[in-house]
């Protein structure tokens, strides 16, 4: 991508935003499980202490006090990395958050591959599947820093439980300042009659490039920032399909279970195409540089391209 | 049975408390046993506690179930549900009848607690280890609004085998909750036996206080002693309080009492027949006609409480 | 189906296997947590008292004990109801056991719909999705009990963790006694030329049953017993579905994330027909009569063949 | 360095070990500094502990790291990798010019223990809370079998806010493990702050005292102390033993002793050759040509060992 694309790591994005709806907002409290610096809810624990609350190493005892809180009235955000929640917390979001439809905001940082050096007991490549099948919440991966701090606003004005998945590393920013948000809404970022590129997170804008290189090629590709996962925008993937009649969907992700499994559900259901799943081929992370685990786990505008290909190639047979 | 609005109100004394628990009991044992399936064990080892707290410790409004000003119960070991919904109709929260529709398709009354369900259930619970830390969530809910009401949670011995409950134990006291009291039931038994052969949790009593909680000890089947021990535990400051309550599992029906296998099993025909006589007469669910809710209305649950109480709110360490 | 049907619980075979094979393997260990009368591991632990550990009501603490006593050597079997392993355990799983692929065997009872009257928090509902995005664990979900059998012995057999799902209530039995089984190879119980009834557990004799109901009307069903839902059996899915050219998966899950979303993702990446999904439709469960709730959440013959006229009806889109 | 043999064998005097420690010590921040990131903190408090355990008292073989009579050594704070890394390399399981691979793409030592990766390395963590349910396993194994080794685990002091623990320290007690070793790295400090300000854990000694196991309080720089402590610890019959280990976070490196922001932070440039410097000269990996293992060999960690452990094995509560 160019040289000059602002980045900005969608933790950062959310730590901000939070700080601006506490001071709108006094309902707000946020929790964190001792990595406050790292999810940058450290900024609204400075300035509302008596809002925020660190209950040290223990995600299963945040969750339940969330809930408490939300019970009570409060608009509780719970963050951890996305390896711990929901990972180490499933069963106290089942129970706590999810069955009684309460209103905690989970916005888990440090999602996928790119959290790098840390290797494979750091980096959440399933989080989304487990978020997925829980019912009642809604599952949101922004692509950007502004799409973040819309995502934080909509969750708030959402009365039931959110999973926000962000990230460690900066990340190329696609929108603009106050870009607005609905839950469930997709964004065709680009129109395309071959084949569709659904993207979440980081991968929207890796689609973007792989659109450009699949042009070369004289592919045309649509490319739908796919930020709610659910529910899905089944309108919007409906009529991409239709219009394409090959998808690719790609994810910072396992190819099971999250927006490729998604993506797969609802069109073999209702509109049988192509769907080739782009993600991590359902093994553990490892340690590495961001980049370089982006290449080695086939998460490239390249392995989109070819995925493309492929999907278009399906259609065909 | 005839209930009376004095049992209501603040001024219930134990042996009226005392009529009332046997009536739960009976209305425990009868919609078990209509039902086919249940938990008599641990209901019938908690209706003493449950009975002091919604006939004379608990502010409540059956009318208003939402009323903000409440003081809220958590009934942590979920699978007494039977326990909790006797007192919750004899409280008058809805009709002594609904207790026939205990786990039937369409019943206002679930297997387990569901706050979404039931009026004045406040936490949805049945997967063990998780309410202690929806108790802390209240509980710091209520000091940051200064507010008066307190929260109350049961747990059962068993249950403390759970780490969550350690973590939630631990961030109650480190977050100064003295407007939360925990009652453990220590019948000593649970699914696979005595607690103490299964996985033994004592020095129990050391425990709680090695975790920074005030603790006190009581026979859980003694109306003074339970009395006694919630309005002690109201004026404790600086930390919350545990109750361990001795109880007998099964208590009241001979057969069943300190008996591991009636922990999660129906009576049927005959055995039925011979819990509600060991009960004393009928006033189950099992005969509705009979049984009548004594009626709802507001009332501060023991005397001098707001005089007590406002100077508490706020302040957390 | 036929009066006479003879009915096992898969739970039960399970239990009794447990104690034939530790007679042949004295390295076979099981852990359960407070559950073992209704896991049935107290077969085993009743005959090797020795080789059982009851860790209480702790489940993460079983799965970390499991996998070390699999490091050191041991085959361990890790008991819980299904709704607590994988859910209240995910992370323990997946760093403990799945991670370094230790040979740690979950075997989990009391999934589905079909626990009945204990409700949401028993009935679990999600945990195939859980299981199958974990990276090196395999998941197994036998149809009867002498599949079950067979499959207790495959898991012993195979090196690495299996996940294995169980039921509470008695299934009719599909197989003969001393049926093999072969991790991640399906059985075509019935063959037709319209479309493809691929199942699970439970849902392979309902699925035998909406077969004979669409033969009546001339649609031609094929009936797939899919046993393991990690690794899945691509050869005969790629073949059942070229052959019928239209599928509809079954299962006592949510239609998100377990076998319907595993064919979903892999068909649709490679012969794109339309799969239909008969599961929970994302809703938590109730209390009821396992009867009861298989009707209410459409688990039925009828709901199946339904599903199969619309995949019909798909393929001629 | 001077890797002689006599720092394998069991003789090596508390001279002989702080030398180890220093050079652990330099290797540590060579590598972490060298890797651009890693946990420099808490893994120079662990050092001289480690290096008492690798160098006097864990019976090993460098030249085959899975003899099954070695004693199992488990790192729970996963985080403190580089130490583990240092210890093993210099005991001669691997080239101590690996280190210079730490967090690497294709290195073996991934960002936290992985024990597929790493020859010695006995359990894979980074998720805090797991390893002493883990080290439970093996310890049961051992006692399963007979067999004379001991295991050992290392937690942080704000890893014993994870329930988890307290869990695995409840049924270490239960099932009379007197052949574990817990140690406890207290240095006061977790992610984001002290420990007592995040989430208090005091009074330490009295939480596991009441938890049922032996307490021993050292100074973990002291290798008197910690000998005599780790010798200690293996002659507690019937229970096992904590070591609480006061250490300082940092230790060794001025700037960053008792300093929260590098508890997760790599030195670079002119910090690193501070950090070098106040560690006395080079031998880090680094400078790998100065750098030798010791050659490794099968040794009994410590006199007398089969002596008195010969008769403990077996008989488990
Ligand atoms: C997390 C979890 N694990 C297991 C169970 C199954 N279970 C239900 S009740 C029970 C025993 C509870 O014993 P105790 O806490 O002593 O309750 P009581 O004796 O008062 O009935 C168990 C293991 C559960 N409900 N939740
Ligand atoms: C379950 C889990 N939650 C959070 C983290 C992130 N984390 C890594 S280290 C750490 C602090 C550990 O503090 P302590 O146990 O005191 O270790 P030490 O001071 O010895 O480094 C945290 C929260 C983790 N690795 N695992
Ligand atoms: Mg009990
Ligand atoms: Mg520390």
């Amino acid at each position: 991508m160019a040289a000059e694309t602002r980045r900005m790591a969608t933790r950062d994005a959310y730590g901000e935003e939070l700080v601006e709806i506490g001071r709108e907002n006094p309902d707000i409290v946020v929790l964190d499980a001792d990595l406050s610096g790292s999810t940058k809810t450290s900024l609204f624990a400075r300035v509302f202490p008596e809002r925020f609350f660190n209950t040290g190493i223990a995600e299963a005892n945040m969750i339940g006090i969330a809930a408490g809180l939300a019970a009570a009235g409060k608009i509780p955000f719970a963050s951890t990395f996305a390896v711990f929640a929901p990972g180490r917390v499933y069963d106290q979001i089942r129970m706590s958050v999810a069955y009684p439809a309460l209103g905690v905001k989970i916005a888990a940082t440090h999602a996928g591959l790119t959290v790098g050096e840390d290797g494979a007991s750091h980096q959440a490549l399933e989080d989304l599947a487990l978020a997925r099948v829980l019912p009642n919440l809604t599952v949101i991966v922004p692509a950007d820093g502004p799409e973040t701090r819309a995502a934080v606003r909509a969750a708030v004005a959402h009365p039931g439980p959110v999973y926000l998945r962000l990230g460690r590393a900066p990340v190329p920013v696609i929108y603009p300042d106050g870009r607005s948000f609905t839950i469930g809404r997709y964004d065709v970022l680009k129109e395309g009659r071959d084949v569709a590129l659904v993207a979440s997170g980081i991968m929207v804008d890796i689609c973007l490039q792989a659109a450009l290189s699949l042009a070369a090629d004289g592919v045309l590709a649509a490319v739908v920032n796919a930020s709610t996962l659910k529910p899905l925008d089944e309108e919007t993937l409906l009529a991409v399909a239709a219009r394409t009649g090959a998808v690719v969907t790609a994810e910072e992700h396992s190819v099971i279970g999250g927006l490729g499994g998604a993506v797969a559900e609802f069109l073999s259901g209702t509109l049988p195409v192509p769907v080739v799943r782009v993600g991590v081929a359902d093994r553990f992370g490892r340690s590495g540089r961001p980049d370089e685990l982006l290449e080695a786990y086939g998460l490239t505008p390249r392995a989109v391209a070819d995925a493309a290909r492929k999907a278009v190639s399906l259609k065909r047979a | 049975m005839s209930g009376t609005t004095s049992l209501t109100g603040p001024r219930a004394g134990p042996e009226e408390l005392r009529q009332v628990a046997a009536r739960v009991r009976r209305h425990i044992i009868g919609m078990i046993g209509l039902a086919g399936s249940g938990h008599p064990g641990g209901s019938l080892s908690a209706a003493d506690l449950l009975t002091a707290l919604y006939f004379r410790v608990l502010r409540l409004n059956p009318a208003d179930p939402a009323w903000p000003e409440r003081d809220r119960f958590v009934l942590s070991k979920g699978h007494a549900a039977p326990a909790l919904y006797a007192v919750l109709a004899e409280r008058g929260f809805f009709p002594v009848e609904e207790l026939r529709g205990l786990r039937r398709l369409g019943s206002i009354l679930q297997g387990h607690p569901d706050m979404k369900s039931t009026p004045g259930v406040e936490a949805s619970t049945g997967s063990l280890g998780q309410g202690l830390s929806f108790g802390v969530g209240l509980a710091a809910a209520a000091k940051l609004d200064r507010a008066a009401w307190r929260v109350y949670v049961m747990l059962g011995d068993g249950e403390l085998q759970e780490g969550q409950v350690w973590e939630a134990a631990m961030s109650a006291v480190h977050f100064k909750l003295d407007n939360l009291t925990a009652i453990v039931d220590c019948n000593g038994l649970q699914i696979d036996g005595p607690v103490e052969e299964v996985m033994s949790i004592s020095p129990l009593v050391d425990k709680w206080r090695a975790f920074g909680w005030n603790v006190l000890s009581i026979d859980g089947h003694d109306m003074v002693q339970i009395l006694d021990a919630l309005e002690t535990a109201d004026r404790q400051p600086g930390r919350p309080t545990v109750i361990l309550a001795r109880t007998v599992k099964g208590r009241g029906v001979g057969f069943m009492e300190n008996r591991a296998e009636w922990h999660g099993k129906a009576p049927s025909g005959e055995q039925l027949e011979e819990a509600l006589r060991a009960l004393g007469a009928s006033g189950g669910p099992e005969s509705p006609g009979t049984a009548g809710a004594a009626p709802g209305g507001p009332g501060p649950g023991r005397d001098g409480r707001s005089g007590t109480r406002k100077g508490k709110g706020g302040g957390r360490g």
